[in-house]
């Protein structure tokens, strides 16, 4: 019984640095704008907020399970900052942001072909 | 060998599978482990509420940030768990009453919920910022106003029929969403068909977790 | 120009109160607009109706209470509709919850016709499983549903004996609020046992179904509260989905009127600040 | 109705307020129920899991129901072979599962879950396959030009945007970070039917939630207020 309500190496009941965290919303805003996906994403993620924590919790309740199948990186930390509803809009804000970074970017870029 | 058995496990019980297609023999066989899986299903899903249980036993345990829910999720767990165990779940028992006035408000609440925050995100997310947020905002507008007796009610007889928000909106589930969605069904399909593929033939061992 | 850029950053809790005010009036004052029928739901009617008395016909309840306002509309008057036509229901769920929905719509439906249970119609609970499930019930229904939800054997069911497998099923009527449901339906009673489905689902999710319905994978599909509404047309018995298209109507009419307003002050206040930062008039997206 | 009827709807009633008071703003009242009904669906699925699957599947084959014997009996009290005595493979299979919570022993687990993946990857392959990907590009492989009694334009425009909708809607899924080109045109295109694709998804999103606030608003306007003033000889 002793491993059994013992933490292990994984974070499973910690918290997540602010890097870590920054880091994390920085990568998910990074798929999503490139992707092209930034309106329905925004769409998505403001209109289920309120369920952010249900969430964290499903993915306690599949974490053996999908641990077993698949080799996921980053699932404990996903959940961890789904349980604070405060994350969801600091992920919001990211997209914004980079969203408008990214599409200057690509308008830079398009001038610079046009040029050359 | 404590991972190579598992791993001829996984591909018997799936050969298996796919040979009963051509080989009607097989189909005892196949039905009989299929009743196994389920079982091992069930066991599953005891293992998730067992993991529920378990971090939120240590998130108590080690005072994290909002602890005392937890408790209160327990209480439930046990509550909603032992009524139905020891009293049953047919209709009238003491499990059926928690179901109908605890858990049935709770769970249609939380989504019920959603409808405001529906309505704020489109106040604020539908802007016709770009062309892939208009064509979105385009096709969100046309189906809101053609799936209700209100949005066409007041359509005069001369209008043209291609212009009514009913007719649009079945053009665009018809065409647009039609071919957006079957490209999704093709693309996913095509990741779990190579998936099933490599769990099968071994090359993809991650299920095995670490050595 | 005040007023657009109050509009613009609006507090949501106005917002919030126009759509719940838009939800109570209709409920407490009902207007009764009619309800127009798409050839998806109908094509599920013209089956029910073809199909010889007596045959056996599978309602699948795979929703939760969730989704109750929109799927258990379709429920009551699917079933309302096979005992009418003397169809043989047989009851299963691929989530917990449905099976629970499942006893609540038999006590509300069951009352208005003569029927008897194991003759008229089963209820053979819920199984964890999905696809698996469904495959399992190709080669023998009595073997994946031993026992009925009340534990009785299910061979023995006089109406049971003759269903071996879903081969003896005319049609599957899947009420579904996700995976497993209608995907899972069609992806095995259909493909591998080219049975006919029907299906019922929420309206987030009818969107998705639609490819299958252009293949004929899905003979019809009901979508969320219009789709029940417009069956409850159908078999000329409006219930409870023909009321709450009342509130729908004024409700959607609010939120469009929400959508125009803030592209119209976007677009005011844009051309006001010429280009910088104007994008992003709304402001950080913020709790309530 | 009755008293205990009566409780129950007002349990209800002060739970669903618990939840909308989130539209104030977060709160311990949300907060309380949010953690309350992740816990009482857990229970709930296990006591269905039991009743339903582990009773019926599991234990009353092998030790059997009322009114009929078990496996175990069959073969040690009658001395016949009951085939119904393999589910026991199946219960081990599944107490394998539990071995994941011991990290010494949590290669046994490996055991239930490779079956179970095993299984599934068999079943997942042929369905996908079938429904998800074949029957799909079948019913993409239709006429762009259609004639009923001469040139019907609206079926043939129908089917070419069809096509080319679900052709560049691919190209987009397999090339989405190019954007030069023929092929970043194509993708181009490909986004946009997904951006209609999801607008429609919204749409009827925007549909389903209101839907549910209406259902949660009729009860508590009907079934509270009224029944409350029912009961009380009021109305």
């Amino acid at each position: 019984m002793a491993g059994l309500f013992e933490p292990t190496s994984r974070p499973e009941y910690g918290e997540l640095s602010p890097e870590r965290r920054d880091e994390l919303i920085g990568k998910i805003a990074r798929a999503i704008v490139e992707r092209s996906l930034t309106a329905p994403a925004i769409f998505f993620l403001e209109s289920t907020k309120p369920l952010s924590f249900i969430g964290s919790q499903v993915m306690v309740f599949f974490d053996p399970l999908v641990r077993s199948i698949f080799n996921v990186r980053g699932y404990d930390d996903v959940r961890i900052a789904l349980e604070d509803r405060r994350n969801v809009d600091l992920l919001l804000c990211e997209i914004e942001r980079y969203d408008a970074e990214w599409r200057a970017e690509v308008k830079e870029r398009k001038k610079r072909r046009k040029a050359a | 060998m404590r991972r190579e058995i598992p791993m001829i496990v996984a591909f018997v019980a799936g050969v298996i599978i796919i040979l009963e297609f051509f080989v009607p023999a097989l189909r005892d066989v196949a039905a009989g482990i299929q009743n196994w899986y389920l079982v091992v299903v069930a066991f599953a899903i005891l293992v998730g509420a067992f993991n529920l249980l378990r971090m939120n036993y240590m998130k108590i345990r080690h005072r994290r940030a909002d602890w005392p829910y937890s408790i209160i999720l327990i209480i439930g767990l046990f509550g909603m768990g032992l009524t139905g165990l020891i009293g049953g779940i047919d209709a009238d028992t003491t499990f059926d009453w928690l179901f109908n006035y605890f858990m049935f408000p709770m769970s249609s609440t939380m989504f019920a919920l959603l409808a405001f925050f529906v309505a704020s995100a489109a106040y604020r997310a539908f802007r016709a910022r770009t062309v892939d947020a208009t064509l979105l905002l385009a096709a969100a507008f046309i189906v809101m106003l053609g799936q209700v007796p209100l949005g066409s009610f007041w359509v005069p007889s001369w209008w043209p029929f291609f212009l009514s928000p009913a007719w649009l909106k079945d053009r665009i589930m018809e065409i647009g969403n039609t071919a957006g969605q079957r490209a999704i069904l093709i693309g996913a399909s095509l990741g779990v068909v190579s998936t099933s593929l490599r769990i099968l033939l071994g090359i993809e061992r991650s299920y095995l977790g670490e050595e | 120009m005040k007023f657009v850029l109050w509009l613009a950053d609006i507090d949501r809790r106005i917002l919030f109160l126009l759509i719940a005010v838009a939800v109570v009036v209709p409920i407490l004052a009902p207007i009764g607009m009619p309800v127009t029928v798409t050839p998806q739901s109908k094509s599920i009617y013209d089956e029910v109706e073809a199909l010889p008395p007596g045959s056996n016909v599978i309602v699948s309840f795979d929703y939760d209470p969730a989704t109750e306002p929109e799927v258990h509309p379709m429920a009551l008057s699917f079933l309302r509709h096979c005992f009418e036509k003397q169809h043989k229901v047989i009851i299963m769920a691929l989530w917990p919850q449905g099976a629970q929905m499942a006893v609540r719509a038999l006590a509300e439906v069951g009352g208005d016709f003569d029927l008897e249970y194991g003759r008229d119609y089963v209820n053979l609970g819920y199984k964890p499983g999905g696809d698996i499930v469904i495959k399992s019930m190709g080669s023998s229904i009595w073997e994946v549903f031993p026992r009925d939800m009340a534990g009785r054997s299910t061979a023995s069911l006089p109406l049971m004996a003759k269903v071996q497998s879903l081969n003896d099923v005319a049609l599957v009527m899947d009420l579904s609020a996700g995976d497993p449901g209608i995907p899972a339906w069609v992806r095995v009673g259909n493909a591998l046992y080219h049975r006919k489905i029907a299906g019922g689902s929420t309206a987030v999710s009818a969107p998705q179904f639609f490819p299958y319905l252009q293949t004929g994978q899905l003979i019809g599909l009901l979508g969320g509260l219009k789709g029940a509404a417009e069956y409850e047309t159908l078999i000329k018995y409006p219930g409870a989905a023909t009321r709450r298209m009342d509130s729908q109507s004024v409700a959607h009419l609010v939120i469009i009127i929400f959508i125009i307003f803030a592209n119209v002050s976007y677009f005011i206040s844009r051309r006001h600040k010429e280009g910088a930062g104007a994008g992003r008039a709304a402001g950080p997206p913020g709790t309530p | 109705m009755d008293g205990l009827t009566l409780v129950g709807i007002w349990i209800a009633a002060v739970l669903t307020l618990c939840i909308l008071s989130f539209l104030y703003k977060d709160n311990p009242f949300y907060k309380f129920a949010e953690y309350l009904f992740v816990g009482v669906s857990a229970g709930f699925w296990i006591a269905y899991n039991y009743h339903n699957l582990l009773k019926p599947n599991l234990l009353q084959p092998l030790f059997g129901a009322p009114g009929e014997k078990g496996a175990f009996a069959v073969i040690f009290q009658d001395g016949r072979m009951d085939f119904r005595v393999l589910t026991v493979i199946a219960g081990l299979l599944g107490l394998t599962m539990l071995f994941r919570f011991f990290p010494k022993v949590a290669w046994v687990s490996r055991y239930g879950i490779a079956f179970s993946v095993g299984l599934g990857a068999g079943l997942a392959f042929i369905v996908y396959l079938h429904a998800n990907c074949l029957a799909q590009i079948k019913g993409t492989i239709i006429p762009p030009l259609v004639f009923n009694d001469g040139f019907d334009l609206g079926a043939s425009l129908a089917n070419t945007l069809l096509i080319v909708g679900v052709v560049s809607a691919l190209v987009y899924f397999y090339f989405s970070k190019e954007h030069t080109g023929v092929v970043g045109g194509v993708a181009r295109l490909g986004i946009w039917f997904l951006m209609v694709s999801f607008g429609a998804a919204f749409g009827y999103t925007v549909m389903a939630r209101i839907s549910l606030l209406i259902g949660r608003m009729e009860f508590l306007i009907n079934d509270w207020i009224k029944g409350t003033l029912a009961a009380l000889g009021l109305l």
